[in-house]
């Protein structure tokens, strides 16, 4: 693959990446934040928690949470089938 | 949208450009295997600080209600998004490195030119 | 019918197909069964005449897998070597053919808007 | 009890494979045999509760599940506009998805039984397959964004580290290397979207995200992003590479798995196309740019699978030449977007397509896993003559073989027939290069079947055994699948098919439920 | 690896306390101030690392065995999952414990800006620790398989 090809890919990409930032909305004005609000008025009552990104990890996203602590466990078991003992040399 | 004005103040989302280019250009220019894994790592960083600054509200403070000072409080999705996004970037790079160990161990180097056996 | 499936164009029915081949292998046998029965096994009819040679050992007549369809790609070469090179096997290589589709994308997209 | 049993089952089926992963790694530690056991009922509850789903779903429409509510049918808490938790959205399409993913993960364990026996380290590697199943039913049933990134990367994360389970050749580290980068970037790619989306709408349902997106320039990035990365984890060229690296040197159970995982990219894909941007796009452009992907995929993939010389990296080469075929369908019914005319066939026919081509070619790389268990070996230049051998392997390699080509009457020709004629409206020439294509992938196979399975005998391959008898079992099982919706696929298309395509087509069932 | 001097070696002795208490009184405080399981997790998986770096290779293997800390991720998943499992009554992952719930655990109200009160939120707590005990001993292991490197088996 050409060397030149891909760097001028590379701007155009990091063209595009530019204009999405500069059409976000300006730094610390969201334009929506109907859920976000949901979850500072209500989620101290509806959990009890007084850390709102605690009731956000363990309650409203639990499920992530479960998927995160699966993607940590599944790490540790690609880390012990790399570094494990090889018995069998399968092919030639 | 004035562009112009926000071109200033999205300084944030600037660099996250910024660093989930030069994350894309590590990965494609460089031929170390371990700095390939810094850029994933760099775009990751990148793709966090894009999570954790959209939630930012001028003015406002943690979303914990322990001793706050008020109830204006910066979103807590994002927060809660980048820390489960930061865990399994921890996972990826530790699994890219045992990986980058097991070829080093393979090969005898670790540059991306030299471990091509799969090829054609 | 049962087992018939519209294609849009047409239909397709494998069981009509079935038939088709069972009938066809019929015809096959009632042909097979007319010809003349001289064929015998294990005489001279059935060993391989190669100009008059000794049969060669089967090690040594097996085709590897390098070897089937050669005259392809030997006539295709012009097609394969870029293809190969191509396929260069380094993780760059890869991700900048992932940005090189993605910069057309954007361009194809923004071209849209 | 029996309806508040269905009522959970979205869930159920995700995570009992997922609790099956964590009891499985301390099963291990006590008895092999006590882990073999418990994993076989675990999947076996499984299938059959993916198969009460499927009939509920079927019959009923489709299912959500909201997570932590008080409700599951409370997709919005009370008085409120939008969802704020995780909701499973389970309908048509994510069902059919699902009954293929646990059907091949269950037939692939048993397999697997046999075949991973002598290789050390067996409980890491059920732990992963049972991760790795888990990853790719949660990103088939899951409705929100930011979930769909989570199970993508424990997908990704199973998959590498199962690719790299062959220590013992350096290849597969390798291999696995350039599957885990290229999985991460794009499951990174995709979180980049994601947070497009939520910038904007603060929201990532996917059906809400449906309902209220304005289809900024914003939105056309992610979309654009979105579609790249999602086609470079299903594999399509020129984003194919790391495809047959992978499936080449991966075992040959896992490489049948990891075409599940990157049919779920597949569906994440239609998912995104569909439901998510639906009509608000130029669909006619859209479509276009996947026919090409996919046209592109067909012609490459099968070129270079014919001058390979590797069992699994053929195979994987094929893998992309059938992930072509899908696109190139898709393509043209995202093109045509109607659930009438040739369009809704040509989408009816790479769903189609998603069915086969997880038989067809699981059946192929369980094949190639046994010619590796019974030889040792995976260069083709070496093996030869093994016919002789293993007659009922070589029978189920010309079945899977003449159904991956398209040979009547197996299962591969009737959706490939469905391919071809609605391709042909929508463009001549795209039809004629697929059956061009199509019968250069027979050449292959019958290269693959000449080197392999014909031939003389071979000394070193005197003494091959045939494969133990639960090998034989489940390669029987899938040929039986293949040859059954060969002979009746419009039983197939008119039940589970074109709900699944009408779902895609009515977008507006998925995003009303939210 | 060599271990590293008797400086390092002593003020590890003292620091590495200090550290895991520090952790573990982050998972505990997770529902009341910034931190949590995670953070918690990987706070005491760095007194692992520390204590791997100055110990070095031969004695960190009677520190820590990497077969309990297996364990302890799975049971510390099993009991996240479990705990999920519980609210199933419901709906998976429901708080069957928080404010109006039948059973008096974690159940207290707070209102508004408060300075906390530990015996609040439900199941949080309590994932909070299975959350914690998984990281730190997923962390862990990592550090111990990466730090010990490939096994002195028989290679072929």
């Amino acid at each position: 693959m050409n060397k030149w090809v891909a760097a001028v890919a590379l701007i155009i990409v990091f063209i595009f990446m530019f204009l999405t930032a500069v059409y976000m909305h300006p730094f610390g004005e969201p334009e929506n934040q109907d859920m976000d609000q949901y979850m500072i008025e209500n989620a101290q009552n509806e959990t009890g928690a007084n850390n709102v990104v605690t009731s956000v990890v363990f309650d409203y996203r639990g499920y992530d949470t479960l998927g995160e602590a699966t993607v940590l466990f599944t790490a540790v078991m690609g880390v012990l089938v790399v570094y494990k003992k090889t018995r069998k040399s399968g092919e030639s | 949208m004035n562009i112009e004005s926000s071109a200033i103040f999205n300084l944030p989302f600037i660099t996250v450009v910024v660093l989930i280019g030069i994350g894309l250009y590590a990965l494609m220019f460089k031929r170390n295997l371990i700095k390939i894994v810094i850029g994933i790592t760099l775009i990751e960083s990148g793709v966090n600080l894009f999570l954790i600054s959209l939630g930012y509200r001028k003015g406002c403070y943690a979303p914990i209600y322990t001793n706050a000072p008020t109830t204006a409080m910066v979103f807590p999705i994002p927060q809660a998004l980048t820390l489960t996004s930061i865990v399994i970037g921890f996972a990826v790079t530790a699994l890219m490195l045992s990986f980058a160990v097991l070829i080093y161990k393979n090969y005898g180097t670790i540059n991306a030119v030299k471990t091509r056996r799969l090829k054609g | 019918m049962f087992g018939t499936l519209e294609t849009g164009y047409g239909y397709w029915s494998p069981i009509i197909w079935v038939i088709t081949i069972i009938v066809i292998g019929i015809i096959i046998y009632i042909i097979w069964w007319l010809g003349e029965p001289t064929y015998k096994k294990g005489t001279e009819q059935t060993k391989p005449f190669l100009a008059g040679m000794p049969e060669l050992s089967k090690e040594a007549v097996t085709v590897r897998a390098d070897n089937v369809y050669w005259g392809f790609k030997e006539a295709l070469k012009h097609y394969y070597r870029p293809m190969i090179n191509s396929h260069s096997g380094v993780i760059n290589d890869y991700i900048c053919w992932f940005v090189v589709v993605l910069a057309i994308v954007f361009i194809i997209i923004w071209g849209m808007l | 009890m029996f309806e508040n049993l269905v009522m959970h089952l979205p869930i159920l089926i995700i995570v009992i494979p997922l609790f099956g992963a964590f009891a499985i790694y301390l099963f291990g530690k006590v008895s092999d045999k006590a882990r073999n056991i418990f994993a076989f009922i675990l999947l076996g509850v499984t299938e059959f509760l993916v198969l009460v789903l499927g009939k509920d779903i079927y019959t009923n429409g489709l299912r959500v599940y909201t997570l932590g509510a008080t409700s599951a049918e409370m997709t919005t808490p009370a008085n409120y506009i939008m969802p704020v938790r995780i909701i499973l959205v389970v309908d048509a399409l994510s069902i059919f998805m699902g009954i293929i993913t646990v059907t091949i993960a269950f037939l692939i364990f048993i397999f697997s039984l046999k075949s991973m026996k002598e290789y050390s380290g067996t409980d890491k590697y059920y732990t992963l397959m049972f991760l790795l199943l888990a990853g790719i039913i949660g990103i088939e049933f899951t409705g929100d964004l930011f979930n769909l990134f989570v199970f993508l990367e424990i997908a990704t994360i199973a998959g590498a580290a199962l690719v790299a389970f062959f220590t013992h050749k350096a290849e597969s580290a390798e291999a696995a290397f350039k599957y885990v980068v290229i999985g991460s970037l794009s499951a990174l790619l995709v979180l980049f979207a994601v947070a497009l989306f939520y910038g904007q709408y603060d929201a990532l349902n996917i059906g809400y995200l449906g309902n209220v997106m304005e289809h900024s320039f914003l939105d056309k990035i992610a979309f654009g992003v979105l579609l790249t990365a999602f086609a470079m984890k299903a594999g399509s060229v020129p984003m194919h590479m790391w495809k047959p690296d992978a499936y080449g040197e991966a075992p040959g159970p896992v490489a049948a798995m990891l075409v599940t995982a990157s049919l779920a990219s597949m569906y994440a894909l239609l998912r995104v196309c569909f439901t998510l941007y639906g009509r608000g796009l130029n669909t006619e452009v859209i479509g276009w740019i996947i026919a090409v992907l996919g046209l592109l995929s067909i012609f490459v993939g099968v070129s270079m699978a014919l001058i390979q010389n590797n069992f699994g990296r053929l195979i994987g080469y094929t893998a992309v030449a059938e992930v072509g075929f899908i696109l190139l369908a898709v393509g043209v019914g995202f093109a045509e977007f109607s659930s009438t005319g040739f369009g809704f066939i040509a989408l009816q026919a790479g769903l189609f397509h998603i069915l086969n081509d997880a038989l067809d070619l699981g059946l192929l790389f369980l094949v190639s896993g046994a010619v590796l268990h019974a030889t040792g070996k995976r260069n083709l230049n070496e093996l030869g003559g093994l016919a002789r051998n293993m007659k009922y392997t070589c029978i189920f390699f010309i079945l899977g073989l003449c159904a991956v080509a398209g040979l009547p009457p197996m299962n591969g020709f009737a959706s490939k027939l469905m391919i071809y004629e609605s391709v042909y409206q929508f463009n001549p020439v795209f039809s004629i290069i697929a059956i061009l294509a199509s019968i250069f992938m027979l050449a292959v196979f019958v290269k693959v079947l000449y080197s392999v399975f014909l031939g003389p005998e071979l000394k070193e391959f005197s003494s091959v055994k045939e494969v133990p008898a639960s090998m034989l079992l489940v390669m029987g099982v899938i040929a039986v699948l293949i040859i059954v919706i060969g002979l009746c696929p419009d039983i197939f298309v008119n039940w589970v098919i074109n709900p699944a395509a009408r779902a895609l087509i009515d977008y507006g069932i998925y995003r009303g439920m939210i | 690896m060599i271990p590293m001097s008797k400086i390092v070696r002593t003020i590890t002795n003292i620091l590495y306390v200090f550290i895991i208490g520090f952790g573990f009184y982050v998972i505990i405080h997770g529902h009341l101030t910034p931190g949590g399981g995670f953070q918690g997790g990987a706070v005491v998986a760095s007194a692992f690392a520390l204590l791997a770096v100055a110990y070095g290779r031969k004695k960190i293997v009677n520190l820590l065995n990497k077969e309990h800390l297996s364990v302890a991720e799975v049971s510390g998943l099993l009991a996240f999952i479990c705990l999920a499992f519980l609210g199933l009554g419901t709906v998976f992952f429901f708080n069957f414990l928080a404010v109006g719930r039948s059973i008096p655990i974690f159940s207290n109200t707070p209102a508004g800006i408060n300075p906390g009160d530990l015996n609040t939120a439900g199941i949080m707590p309590l994932m909070n620790i299975a959350v914690g005990v998984e990281v730190l001993s997923a962390l862990g292991v990592i550090i111990l398989t990466m730090f010990l490197g490939f096994k002195e088996g028989k290679e072929k």
